[in-house]
């Protein structure tokens, strides 16, 4: 197995996604909230990104005369649907808070837990 | 709360760093999928950017679902915002006043960014780039000359009708594409081998097709917003 | 003819880009492209489902490109749940039309069918995915489109709901697609067969054990499972009344089906990890029975109502699977097809019931069943089947897991399934007596008039089925015993 | 041997078909009352025209549905199912006789005789069930019909003795699916055999834990003592309903599952061997006389008659649990015997109720002047229930002691004589009140009972009779219950 110390980044990817996960879970402005979910997925959206990463590789782009080690296309790949998606949420999540504060006039969720 | 959250992070960290190393060639991601698409991917899909191959190719139906997806947000503001045709706001935004040097450095630059994110959707095949991000970017210049030539207010950019056709551009090309695909290689979504111009001509089309449905989109969300 | 299998999820999406073009003007346009959409669909469900019997399962290659460097669309038993996904959809369509005229303004209206038609797009890709990816973005096209269905209704009480909901399902989306870059990382591609496969063979520990639970918890948030349940409720009780039945019956299914479908990835895994995941859901399958029905009985509005009896039929379902015997795995799937069914006649009945007398809560809902006599009939089967009644389809599923729970030598969970379904009944009992043996509280009740026939034909029909589902409950159970066999601890 | 019959599903089917009718078209008395009649009738003659066959010993079966998949729903006429099949259609159509009389000018008269024709239905098919499911499946659906008579005059009174009564057999419904679920995971079959399905080999525990959860689940319509409670306050039901539920089908269903358990689940001699019954005795022996000494400290006529079916009902499971072939033939005609004699008393109280409007016991006095007939019955039925010879009391109690000291147990028979004082204790002074004690406040013109309630009041005070006096002559119930004792105990 190979030995801990080298997926640093790795790790650096799960703490932003813990943080990511602290503010959907504690914060009470909705927006707030919001944040916290596009950074949980901004995280994931890096390790899976890492993942493709080869050493000293270049962009799996073939011109003429590039060559080495590509980096896979295919986490890229992903990744760009993964945007798309985690834009459309965020779109609709702030479309919900934007009706949310013109029908209760607030958007704390402690305030509005009351208010259902 | 953080214990919590402390909590689930540990078995995330261990699982985490047993993986293989990022970086090293012998890693098993690029041992299969990615080391097929680099040695034919070129040749199978005709374009050199093999991220737009992967995109648009080999896994073309994820891009169906994925502009899809992007609709379906339009789809899902409109259903919860979407205010009343009589009570549109006819009178402007309480915006501040956009100063006249703004003004004109933004309509000598437009004709530049405009050229620019065509350049990006038609060479996705060849250069970074392609059909999302050259959109995004024609989106965003187009929300930017609604704003300052208050063109946004009594009169979109784009009249509801057309703009209804272009937004659905995304998907519907998808699906032309798949059908005819169909009809000349025999499979959904497969691209045509023989005439080597056909499979060029299809993924153009592609990109095209994705690049004005999501420029239309984000132009969508943003007229939406001001009662359009 | 398996060139279908893509059609059948494009179609769908392709009506739902269509919708608001065409219906600019005219909702009715776009009501009908849905009508034809879904018509389409359960079509080339019944069609491919026949072959599916006829030759078993098949998968089809998207693009031509072979299965682990294309996507392959996978047609098995378990996709075998299009037909019902397809029918059940045409229903509420037919049924939403009178629905959506009093329920959503006019302008979103449009908006409302295509986001409909999305939604049914979304589930049916889902269900026929082969590939991991594949299944994360169908995922989001249904889930998307439903968080903004529960809204689309209006009011406060559905904007926050569904807010809510979103950010369940969006944080467990993160976490599915987390599991899935952890496996791509580990084994290079994303075809479920190919990532079983490799699994196996390099037999990785400790980030396969991550992957499982952080898919595991994934789709249990999606499933509403007891602990991650706190979205539901409110959620499908605040929306309109054909979306509840679209939520309950069909996209809460959606964490079920994607968990039986990641399963075959970690049958390799070492006993240990797997044998955790099982007894932990088998527990938490039968704590969500009873918490679900012990909630349902202090509410007072119908929905509401339904909407935890959701829960407790998770509850069922999850246990059935927890429980890792065929019997009860039998049980398990069969009651997810059936809960579709009988959910969808509760919430479309309770949707009537609500348009044509304005009334939610039992109290004022008294009297019903003189004034309403077909849809309060149509309501009664409902209960009658999803508390387990022997004819009804509920039963199957009951009387499969008890079986299984007591060969698998696990009596408590087989008690406390019996002692869920004991108190269902109660809060049903209310349901009942309100409506045939109350004086009706309201006068305006005396005045209500029976539901319109295209509000009225879906209920009954889906009733009917409840009935029909049960009596003839061989022919599912034939269907899915293949897919039974592969799961672990299959006999 | 066995034979596949059609008639034996067409037994129940006839019910279920009246009763469709009645709710479609029951607005109409003369209709609905021919509609009535003519099924119970003509489902009398199919039964009758099975007897000589099951008399002979054949056995008729139908196969309906193969419902969960190996199990199935299935019909089996077996003697003991004649008899209970034989007694409760005759009793049908004097019931549907004397409830045309009694509702004539009550509410919601369609919904009552619609379910009425339900409950016998489910009555028949528990009758003819051939295995534990189908058993269930019909007890259930029991319950469900039951209910709506019994909350018939919506009264909140009627609606909490409604609740109490679905609280009571629900838990018995439960525990009888729980029953079903261990006797099918211990014998892999439930369909009836003689001598029994379950073997030693399975395991005491289980063995006990299925013996309790099934006695206990049939004991709460068989009203045995700690699980009687709904009994007394379901008297509230109209008096029509009260017969039908305390003298032939709820009650009787209990027990008749009760049999079905002791002689074709788990068997004699498995039985003896295990020990449980001296528990069963024990519980029947207690009920038998603390259920006398309340009914003697009861007022009303209508609480009395329940309290002593109570006690009338442990006779039958008295008889069972001695499991000795005279005890087991006692139970048997008990079944009928007490049937009759019940069924009179609830007609008398019913047409007492209907000409004068008293229900308290002191207020009967006098009511021999002037009611001769009703009385007449009255006594015959009460000289049953103490088992004064030439009555069909008498015959229970006199193989009762036969079969008690065939098993050696003689203190039963001390029982038997304790009971018969405790009968007298609370019959004869009612019945000394109501001939030789001078009428007291009775308006003018009270006159004997309406011929419509006066006429089957008569007709099962003759049957009282005839079951008392011709034990011996062929083709007479006693016969029948002969051929079945033969048939569950191999005599």
């Amino acid at each position: 197995m190979p030995s801990g110390l080298q997926n640093l980044d790795y790790a650096a990817f799960v703490v932003l996604f813990c943080i990511g996960l602290y503010m959907v879970l504690a914060r009470s402005n909705l927006v707030k909230k919001l944040l916290g979910l596009n950074i949980m997925e901004t995280a994931v959206f890096a390790f899976i990104v890492t993942s493709g990463m080869v050493d000293d590789g270049t962009a799996p782009i073939l011109g003429n005369g590039v060559a080495g080690p590509f980096a896979s296309p295919l986490p890229h790949a992903l990744i760009l649907t993964g945007i798309v998606v985690a834009v459309s949420i965020t779109a609709l999540a702030l479309a919900l808070i934007v009706e949310i504060h013109r029908q209760c006039g607030t958007i704390e969720a402690d305030e509005l837990k009351g208010a259902e | 709360m953080a214990l919590a959250i402390a909590a689930a992070a540990v078995p995330m960290l261990a699982g985490v760093m047993a993986l293989p190393r990022p970086g090293d060639p012998a890693a098993p991601v690029h041992a299969r999928v990615a080391a097929h698409v680099v040695a034919h991917g070129a040749e199978e899909t005709g374009a050199e950017n093999l991220v737009t191959a992967v995109l648009l190719a080999y896994r073309g139906y994820d891009t169906f679902g994925e502009v899809t997806v992007m609709f379906a947000a339009l789809a899902a503001v409109m259903t919860v915002l979407a205010p009343r045709p009589r009570e549109r706001s006819p009178e402007p935004a309480d915006g501040v006043a956009i100063s006249p040097v703004v003004v004109f450095v933004i309509r000598l630059l437009a004709p530049f960014i405009a050229a620019f994110a065509v350049l990006v959707v038609l060479r996705g095949n060849v250069s970074p780039g392609g059909g999302f991000q050259g959109g995004v970017m024609l989106g965003a210049l187009l929300v930017l000359l609604s704003v300052v030539t208050g063109r946004g207010n009594e009169r979109p950019l784009l009249e509801p009708r057309l703009a209804s056709w272009l937004q659905a551009a995304g998907p519907l090309t998808f699906t032309l594409v798949a059908l005819l695909g169909f009809a000349t290689a025999g499979a959904v979504l497969a691209l045509p081998a023989d005439p080597a111009w056909a499979r060029g001509a299809m993924l153009l089309a592609l990109e095209l097709g994705i690049g004005v449905g999501t420029a239309a989109i984000i132009l969508g969300l943003f007229l939406q917003m001001r009662g359009w | 003819m398996e060139h279908w299998l893509p059609l059948v999820a494009m179609a769908p999406l392709a009506a739902a880009a269509l919708a608001p073009a065409l219906g600019r003007g005219r909702p009715a346009l776009a009501w009908g492209l849905g009508v034809i959409a879904a018509a389409w669909s359960l079509l080339a469900a019944v069609l491919l489902t026949r072959r599916l019997v006829l030759e078993g399962p098949f998968s089809y290659a998207m693009g031509g490109w072979p299965a682990p460097y294309g996507i392959e669309l996978r047609f098995d038993a378990l996709s075998a749940a299009t037909v019902f996904v397809a029918l059940i959809y045409l229903l509420v369509l037919v049924y939403s039309r009178r629905y959506a005229e009093a329920a959503i303004p006019a302008h979103r209206r449009s908006w409302y069918y295509s986001l409909l038609m999305v939604n049914l797009g979304g589930l049916v890709g889902f269900v026929c995915a082969g590939d991991l990816f594949n299944l994360f973005v169908f995922m989001e096209l249904a889930s998307v489109s439903s968080y903004a269905l529960v809204a689309a209704g209006g009011g406060r009480v559905a904007a926050l709901a569904a807010l809510k909901y979103l950010l369940a399902g969006a944080v467990s989306s993160v976490l599915i697609l987390f599991s899935i870059g952890v496996l791509h990382a580990l084994t290079g591609s994303l075809n479920i067969a190919d990532v079983a496969a490799r699994l196996a063979a390099t037999g990785a520990g400790a980030p396969a054990a991550l992957a499982l639970g952080g898919l595991t918890a994934g789709f249990m948030v999606k499933a509403a499972l007891f602990p991650l349940h706190l979205w539901l409720p409110d959620a499908h009780a605040s929306a309109p009344s054909p979306v509840s039945a679209i939520l309950s019956g069909l996209v809460v299914n959606i964490g079920i089906i994607g968990w039986l479908r990641i399963l075959p990835i970690f049958s390799g895994l070492e006993t240990m990890a797997l044998g955790m995941v099982y007894e932990a859901l088998a527990w938490l399958g039968a704590v969500a029975i009873i918490a679900g029905a012990l909630a349902a009985l202090f509410q007072q509005d119908i929905k509401l109502m339904l909407a935890y009896s959701t829960v407790s039929n998770i509850g069922y379902i999850v246990l059935g699977l927890g429980l890792a015997h065929p019997v009860a795995a039998t049980g398990a799937t069969v009651h997810v097809l059936n809960h579709a069914l009988i959910k969808s006649t509760l919430f479309l009945a309770a949707g009537a019931l609500i348009h044509q007398t304005g009334y939610r809560t039992l109290h004022d809902l008294r009297g019903a069943g003189r004034v309403m006599p077909w849809t309060c009939l149509a309501l009664s089967i409902g209960v009658l089947a999803v508390v387990g009644l022997p004819p009804t389809a509920g039963f199957l599923g009951k009387w499969y897991i008890a079986l299984g729970a007591l060969e698998a030598g696990r009596p408590v969970f087989a008690v406390a399934l019996l002692a869920g379904a004991l108190l269902i009944f109660f809060y049903y009992v209310r349901i009942l007596n309100a409506f045939y043996f109350r004086a009706p509280a309201q006068e305006r009740m005396l005045s209500v008039r029976e539901a319109p026939l295209s509000m009225l034909l879906p209920v009954l029909l889906l009733a009917a089925l409840c009935v029909l589902g049960g009596l003839f409950g061989r022919w599912p159970i034939d269907l899915l015993a293949p897919l039974v066999r592969q799961l672990p601890g299959g006999g | 041997m066995e034979v596949a019959d059609f008639r034996v599903v067409l037994a129940p089917a006839l019910s279920l078909l009246c009763a469709v009718l009645v709710f479609l078209l029951g607005r109409h008395d003369a209709w609905r009352a021919l509609f009535t009649l003519a099924a119970a009738v003509t489902k009398l003659l199919v039964i009758l025209s099975l007897l000589p066959g099951s008399l002979a010993g054949t056995v008729y079966s139908y196969e309906v549905i193969d419902f969960p998949p190996g199990i199935g729903i299935a019909f089996r006429a077996d003697a003991l199912g004649m008899f209970f099949a034989l007694v409760s259609s005759t009793l049908w159509v004097l019931t549907t006789v004397y409830a045309i009389g009694y509702m004539r000018d009550r509410h919601q008269r369609a919904r009552f005789f619609g379910f009425f024709a339900l409950c016998v239905c489910t009555t028949v098919g528990i009758a003819f069930a051939a295995n534990l499911l189908t058993l269930l499946l019909f007890y259930e659906l029991l319950t469900v019909c039951t209910y709506p008579l019994l909350v018939h005059d919506e009264t909140p009174a009627a609606l909490r003795a409604g609740r109490k009564y679905l609280a009571y057999t629900l838990s018995g419904g439960a525990l009888i699916l729980l029953g079903t679920v261990l006797v099918q995971h211990l014998a892999g079959t439930l369909s009836f055999a003689f001598p029994g399905v379950l073997s030693r080999q399975s395991g005491d525990a289980m063995l006990l834990l299925t013996f309790v959860a099934l006695v206990a689940g049939f004991g709460v319509k068989a009203a045995i003592m700690p699980l009687h409670g709904w009994l007394p306050t379901a008297m509230v039901a109209p008096t029509p309903v009260s017969a039908l539920l305390h003298a032939v089908a709820v009650v009787k269903a209990g027990v008749f599952g009760l049999l079905r358990v002791v002689y074709n689940i788990f068997g004699v001699d498995l039985l003896g061997e295990l020990g449980y019954a001296p528990w069963l005795a024990a519980v029947a022996s207690f009920t038998i006389l603390a259920a006398s000494i309340v009914a003697l400290a009861q007022v009303n006529l209508k609480r009395r008659l329940a309290w002593s079916t109570i006690s009338q009902l442990s006779y039958i499971v008295l008889g069972a649990a001695l499991l000795t072939p005279l005890a087991a033939l006692a139970a048997i005609v008990h079944i009928a015997n007490q049937a009759f004699a019940k069924i009179t008393m609830f007609f008398v109280a019913g047409a007492i109720e209907r000409t004068t409007g008293r229900t308290e016991l002191r207020e009967l006095a006098g009511l021999g002047r002037v009611m001769p007939w009703t009385m007449a019955a009255f006594t015959i039925a009460a000289l049953s229930f103490i088992g004064v010879p030439l009555f069909a009391g008498f015959v229970t109690k006199w193989y009762l002691s036969l079969g008690a000291l065939q098993a050696g147990a003689w203190w039963f028979v001390v029982l038997m004589l304790a009971s018969a004082l405790l009968n007298a204790a609370y019959w004869l002074p009612v019945v000394y009140l109501a001939w030789f004690r001078p009428p007291r406040g009775l308006p003018a013109q009270v006159r004997e009972a309406g011929l419509l309630l006066l006429v089957p009041t008569l007709v099962s005070a003759a049957y009282v009779l005839l079951l008392g006096t011709t034990t011996r002559t062929p083709g007479m119930p006693f016969s029948l219950a002969e051929a079945a004792v033969r048939f569950v105990t191999g005599m």
